[in-house]
């Protein structure tokens, strides 16, 4: 197989993903808040606004925080290097990842979870009740999401006999047709529904609240400043990137490179910049029409999003 | 939600077109607006007001006056937040709160005393429970005006902060 | 001569000493030269074991050891991983005993008793007959037996009821490995393995399902096998540290190797139901043990159901390795049993560092509930590292010790989609989400443990005296902890070895197991390389660190935690454990039964004005109760009722035997 | 595969997956309006056999299916909920996210329980087979999870849609006449059962179940 051969041109793509990704994921959250403005008629602060809060985060002095210890001071940090190295890994632009072999989807999912693990430590450790509350409710949210994350993999990843996303998401070029079958369409479902909940979105978090018992991913990190602030939301971001062009590479990879000729990876760097705008204003539209679940419904959403990966499994067997 | 679509088409844009930018700040001030850079995260604190001061910031972020447009938004932790926004004569039991709050801000942080009761205590002036005006407490950058007021007035100080 | 045989005789002649030692010697030296003792008894078995896993083997019948059959040892690979195991945390928790025992179980008899319990774990798996495998059991039972109970002085009653629970269900469970091998080996003609092996292939399958229904039953209570598990939950907190550590990271797996030796290698395999239920108890096992670890707030108590959980993982992946036979693809059936091995070593590395952790907080706190700890990685940064990387392992994310073995068997189930038959494809997704979710609570588990147990605020004066454990315990953390952080990045170094033992049980390829353990299934085109994910992570956080250096030159101050005004914040308001798990547990309501309970006491002059409120929850054993405490009542019921044959008359005791007598000659005579 | 296939295969996906929705969602317009959304998935169904198979009796049996299932029963539903007060399913007997599990449980066993007759069929049809099987058996589900009466209705339909499709797959194409048959007297149950509701929201005001066992006594 092609994609388990690493050389340099590899490996560069890889650092152009995850450059990429820690350049554009502002720019993702700054579309997604004018979208909302438009729909809502204001007039929105623009795209860059993300940009110009995190260049102002960083002339903020960094504050500590009494009685908190290496956890905290280091979970942002921590955070925004998994999410990076998840970058690294996705295939975005091109299934010539520089992990190539390494490139595997649970793995992936596993530093996406040490990441929103870091965060939990930190919001614990600084020993205010808001910080305890945001942790448990992340991770009990993480908890549940993780069976539909593996499942939906087990359904992608039967077809292919692989988890290794670069073979998955070139299978998917491949086969076009396979990517209408019920069993990607509910996989895809299912996967859509569990980013909402990883990524903290609508319904099942409110990134914009500002009532503390309300927050969920907030709350655990309402005691950093400065620097510190920016690493967090500039995680944040790049976690939502990293889920949507993963869920865009596996479900729609149509233009995604499958080698790494200059040309190609600049088309495939188009088509994803395309794909992931359409997902972030479809996104932000889609959260203008939604409200926010209680706390203790979101399990009910996320057994409704296991049944349809455990359907996408049967369905992978018994239909194709 | 077709009818919500409907209406979002029907309203459209309600934002009312933004008035020509205010006067810049005065030097010592504006030196430490310019590091904001555009971009000011605001924290309100009602150090004892009667809530008109309130209602009206809330207009200045509904989308109508949108001071979101000029880089101004509302955040739930002085830690995250850049200006302060203080409404009403600062009470007994609110002037250690508000004093904390400003302390938990990072630099660079600026202070602005929302409505009259903020600036020299208006009607409770000598008021048994009240402590004195926010500059008696925390130092003071900027001042609105007012009782209450007017949404213009508290989007402009705004963006004579973020310079937008 | 042969290295295994040396090994184990200088193992059996140090077990001899050090048991000598702890009788003769003064305590304070007692206590060290038994740790020095047991250390090396483990290095020997730590040495066997690798021998047997580098290839060696080794047989021997010492006739006059035992009577009537004599004792059969012989070592192979899988003895000899299993050996190396006990070993290996027989070594570290022999060198924590040393600093441990001044704190507790630092008795004759508890001194004693250990070197006994640990030669016990190096010859279980070096059995060769029936009679040798049950006499070695019974020692290692009866050892780690008194050990628990000796655990603290005059006891209490939770140790004393944890005593009964566990003598009750490990000799119920000796009893059904006893009449099952038993079986066997008559139905085989022969009471050694060899003979069994060859006669196996014979028996009817009414035989060898029965047989193996019984060993499962013995070895999967060892194993803390739902529903038989109840006693390790109990046994394992009330034991002494080392004795928990010993017994979660070593004993149980032991159940484990049983039921391998037995079922794959005894009896060669065998009918497809016999693995469909491991599988499925296996994944009953896992998800129900980490839920309850998931609520628990008993840190020792927490790592005892984390121990059902990953002996649940471990048993799924064995049963699947038995679907996978029965089912002729030996090559997944390879797979899945290295992954169960493999999670067997990593598992073991990581309990051991975290109980031997939880030790350490005993120790300097003399407090197990995490609702009263916090706060200690300020005083005790060492241990509250290592424990921190123990958690890491146990929670399965990338640089943990428990991620390749878990990414093995979830590899080894993706893939075993390639088996035809219904009932495989309904039950590997099960088991697929069983393994999820598993997988997930542990995250959430753990990251309890470690945020509500070491970071924050301390939540009692405990916890705030608490100082930095002594030399050598830290000394046998760290040993625990090379071997996680060693698993965890190179668990390929692991992969000839584990080739061994499984070409040993299954003459399937060997090759796709290296490649597998090595993280490179190029036959299944899968593949997973952690030291490369976790250096990248680190080589990317440092560059991003220079970046933000450069970005970011703003001095730093420290100010007083943002308490929304009104001060103080004080320690109580912190999250608990208890309420840090509040919403799984809320979630699970339906599974766990919590008894929760709120009393309010009005004011005395108003029904409305409220003076106290008191709430208190606890998350009961739901199948303990439902299962056990029937049985046990039924049992007490039938004892009181004969205390009525009991009234002291000699007349009527004789009468007794009499009857006795009689009735039995009158049923040899219809028997003839 | 052929294209038909696939064609098949998604339009049976739909129907399973509006299933799924119906047994998610607590809000009985929108349940109501996933039911319409089965009926075209059913129709849809019925017209790719027909063109598969060249039977062009069924595109009628497509378009009676498609106007009955798809339009006049949703509407009917919405006309008895429109008078409503309460139109969601407020305390089903088992938790959502419980039924979901079992949900999960169901439609495996609907797979194992088919094997046989699909490989015996072996035709693409009856390879979706089994998800006709599984919206049955998720209609039974909420027929006896849910206590409203308008909610049994809605199991009831998924029930009948559900056995409808397995007519369809198994047998290409059941005689017309027997669906119009099974379709009328559904229509005059559903009928009933409205009369019934809004005599009984007259009556006692509402249609819990629960509270209608007290007319035993």
């Amino acid at each position: 197989m092609s994609a388990d051969t690493v050389n340099t041109a590899s490996i560069l793509v890889s650092l152009g993903q995850v450059t990429l990704v820690l350049i554009g994921a502002p720019l993702l959250a700054g579309v997604m808040r004018q979208v909302r403005a438009r729909l809502e008629g204001r007039e929105g602060a623009g795209i860059w606004q993300p940009w110009r809060d995190l260049r102002k985060l960083l002339r903020k002095t960094r504050i500590v925080p009494e009685g908190t210890g290496p956890a905290f001071r280091t979970a942002p940090l921590l955070a925004v290097a998994c999410t990076a190295m998840a970058a690294a890994a996705v295939p975005l632009i091109s299934t010539r990842t520089g992990l190539g072999p390494g490139a595997d989807l649970i793995a992936v999912v596993a530093l996406l979870t040490l990441a929103a693990a870091a965060l939990a430590l930190a919001g614990l450790d600084t020993g205010t009740a808001f910080g305890g509350m945001g942790a448990s409710r992340e991770m009990t949210i993480t908890a549940l999401a993780e069976p539909t994350i593996l499942m939906a993999v087990f359904a992608l990843g039967a077809r292919v006999g692989s988890t290794n996303l670069p073979q998955i998401v070139a299978a998917g070029v491949q086969h076009g047709g396979r990517l209408a079958s019920p069993a990607s369409l509910l996989a895809a479902f299912a996967l859509g529904v569990v980013v909402l909940a990883e990524t903290g979105r609508l319904p099942v978090d409110n990134p914009a609240t500002h009532l503390e018992l309300t927050m969920v991913h907030e709350a655990m990190v309402l005691e950093y400043a400065g620097p510190d602030l920016a690493l967090v939301e500039l995680g944040a971001a790049m976690r939502l990137t990293v889920l949507l062009g993963l869920w865009a590479s596996l479900f729609a990879p149509w233009g995604i490179a499958t080698a790494t000729g200059p040309a190609a990876l600049a088309l495939g760097l188009g088509v994803l910049a395309g794909k992931l705008a359409l997902l972030a204003v479809l996104l932000a539209a889609g959260e203008v029409f939604m409200a926010k679940l209680r706390l203790f419904r979101v399990p009910e959403l996320l057994a409704g999003s296991f049944l349809l990966s455990v359907l996408a499994v049967t369905a992978s067997f018994f239909l194709t | 939600m077709i009818s919500l679509l409907r209406k979002i088409r029907g309203v459209g844009r309600v934002a009312e077109p933004a008035p020509p930018p205010p006067a810049p700040l005065p030097p010592p001030v504006a030196q430490r607006a310019r590091a904001l850079g555009g971009s000011a995260q605001v924290r309100c604190v009602d150090a004892g007001s009667c809530n008109g001061c309130e209602i009206e910031i809330g207009q200045a972020f509904s989308p109508v006056y949108d001071a979101e447009r000029y880089g101004a938004r509302v955040v739930a932790s002085p830690r995250h937040a850049d200006v302060l926004l203080v409404t009403g004569p600062v009470t007994v039991n609110m002037a250690g709160p508000l004093r904390s709050t400003y302390e938990a801000m990072a630099q660079p942080r600026l202070v602005v005393a929302v409505g009259d009761c903020a600036i020299d205590c208006g009607v409770f002036a000598g008021g048994y429970g009240v402590h004195g005006p926010v500059a008696d407490v925390v130092p003071v950058d900027l001042q609105v005006p007012g009782c209450p007021p007017r949404p213009e007035a508290i989007v402009e100080a705004l963006r004579r902060v973020t310079g937008r | 001569m042969n290295l295994i045989a040396v090994a184990l005789g200088v193992a059996a002649a140090l077990a001899g000493a050090a048991v000598l030692a702890a009788v003769v010697l003064p305590a304070r030296l007692r206590v060290v030269a038994v740790g020095v003792l047991s250390a090396l008894l483990g290095t020997a078995g730590l040495l066997a074991g690798g021998a047997a896993l580098a290839g060696g083997s080794f047989a021997a019948h010492l006739p006059l050891v035992l009577p009537l059959a004599g004792v059969y040892v012989s070592v192979d690979a899988l003895s000899g991983l299993f050996m190396a195991v006990a070993g290996a945390v027989v070594l570290a928790a022999s060198v924590y005993g040393v600093g441990y025992a001044r704190h507790a179980g630092g008795g004759r008899g508890a001194q004693a008793l250990w070197p006994l319990f640990a030669f016990s774990l190096l010859l279980v798996p070096a059995a060769a007959s029936v009679s040798t495998l049950l006499a070695a059991w019974e020692l290692m039972a009866a050892s780690s037996l008194l050990l628990v109970v000796s655990g603290h002085r005059g006891g209490g009653d939770s140790v004393r009821s944890a005593g009964v629970w566990y003598a009750v269900m490990t000799h119920l469970g000796l009893v059904a490995i006893l009449t099952g091998l038993v079986w066997l080996a008559a139905a085989a003609h022969s009471e050694t393995f060899a003979g069994i092996r060859a006669g196996a292939p014979g028996l009817s399958p009414v035989a060898r399902g029965g047989v193996f229904v019984l060993v499962l039953i013995g070895f999967g209570s060892k194993a803390g096998m739902v529903p038989l598990h109840a006693w390790l939950p109990r046994a394992h907190p009330e034991a002494p540290t080392p004795v928990s550590a010993l017994m979660s990271a070593a004993m149980v797996n032991l159940g484990v190797y049983g039921l391998v030796r037995v079922g794959l290698d005894l009896l060669g395999g065998g009918a497809r139901w016999w693995w469909l239920t491991v599988l499925i108890l296996g994944a009953l096992t896992a998800v129900y043990g980490i839920l309850q670890a998931a609520v628990a707030s008993d840190l020792k108590r927490l790592l005892a159901y984390s121990t059902v959980e990953n002996l649940g993982l471990i048993l799924l992946g064995v049963g699947a390795a038995g679907v996978f036979h029965a089912s002729g693809h030996d090559e997944l059936a390879a797979l899945a049993l290295a992954a169960a091995l493999l999670h067997t070593v990593t598992h073991a590395a990581f309990k051991t560092l975290l109980f031997l952790g939880a030790g350490a907080v005993l120790h300097a706190t003399g407090v197990r509930d995490l609702d009263e700890l916090g706060g200690l990685r300020a005083r005790m940064p060492v241990t509250s590292g290592l424990f921190a990387l123990g958690a890491l392992g146990a929670a399965a994310l990338p640089g943990g010790a428990g991620f390749p073995s878990e990414w093995l068997l979830l590899q080894s189930l993706i893939h075993g989609l390639a088996v035809p038959g219904i009932t495989v494809v309904v039950v590997l997704p099960v088991a697929v989400g069983a393994v999820a979710l598993s997988a997930g609570l542990a995250v959430a588990t753990f990251v309890k443990a470690v945020g509500t147990g070491f970071l924050a605020k301390p939540r009692s004066p405990a916890a705030e005296q608490a100082h930095e454990a002594p030399v050598s315990m830290l000394a046998g953390m760290s040993l625990t902890a090379l071997a996680c952080a060693g698993l965890a990045l190179l668990p390929g170094a692991a992969g000839p070895a584990l080739r061994r033992v499984v070409t040993g049980l299954l003459p399937g390829s060997g090759a796709a197991v290296t490649e597998g353990v090595a993280g490179r299934l190029s036959a299944l085109g899968s593949t997973l390389s952690p030291l490369w994910v976790v250096a990248g992570t680190l080589v990317l956080a440092l560059v991003l660190r220079g970046l933000l250096r450069m970005a970011a030159r703003t001095p730093s101050r420290s100010a007083p935690l943002w308490d929304c005004g009104a001060p103080p914040l004080t320690a109580r308001m912190q999250y608990t454990a208890t309420s840090f798990a509040e919403p799984l547990q809320r979630v699970f309501d339906d599974v766990l039964a919590p008894e929760s309970d709120l009393d309010v006491t009005p004011h005395a002059e108003s029904a409305y004005l409220v003076e106290r409120v008191a709430y208190s929850r606890a998350v009961p054993d739901r199948i303990e109760h439902r299962l056990y405490n029937p049985v046990i009542h039924t049992v007490r019921r039938a004892g009181l009722a004969a205390r009525a044959l009991a009234n002291g008359s000699v007349h009527r005791y004789l009468g007794y035997g009499f009857t006795a007598v009689v009735l039995l000659l009158v049923v040899l005579a219809a028997a003839q | 595969m052929s294209g038909d296939a696939e064609l098949l295969d998604l339009a049976a996906g739909a129907f399973l997956l509006a299933a799924v929705g119906v047994l998610w969602r607590r809000d009985l317009t929108a349940q109501t309006s996933l039911l319409a959304v089965q009926g075209f998935a059913l129709a849809a169904i019925a017209v790719i056999l027909g063109a598969d198979q060249a039977h062009p009796e069924l595109y009628a049996v497509a378009a009676g299916v498609g106007v009955l299932r798809g339009a006049v029963l949703p509407a009917l539903m919405r006309r008895a909920i429109s008078a409503r007060a309460t139109d969601r399913e407020t305390r089903p007997l088992m938790n959502v996210g419980a039924s979901l599990l079992s949900a999960a449980a169901l439609v495996l066993l609907a797979y194992a329980v088919s094997q046989p007759l699909v490989r015996l069929l072996g035709t693409a049809s009856a390879r979706a087979l089994p998800m006709g099987l599984a919206v049955a058996l998720i209609g039974l589900l909420i027929l006896v999870t849910r206590r409203k009466a308008l909610s049994q209705i809605t199991g009831f339909l998924l029930l009948d849609n559900g056995i409808t499709a397995i007519a369809f797959l198994a047998a290409a194409g059941v005689p017309l006449l027997v669906e119009l048959g099974v379709s009328f007297d559904l229509l005059l149950a559903v009928l009933v059962l409205r009369v019934l509701t809004t005599r009984m929201r007259a009556l006692f005001g509402d249609t819990d179940l629960d509270d209608l066992r007290e007319l035993h006594d």
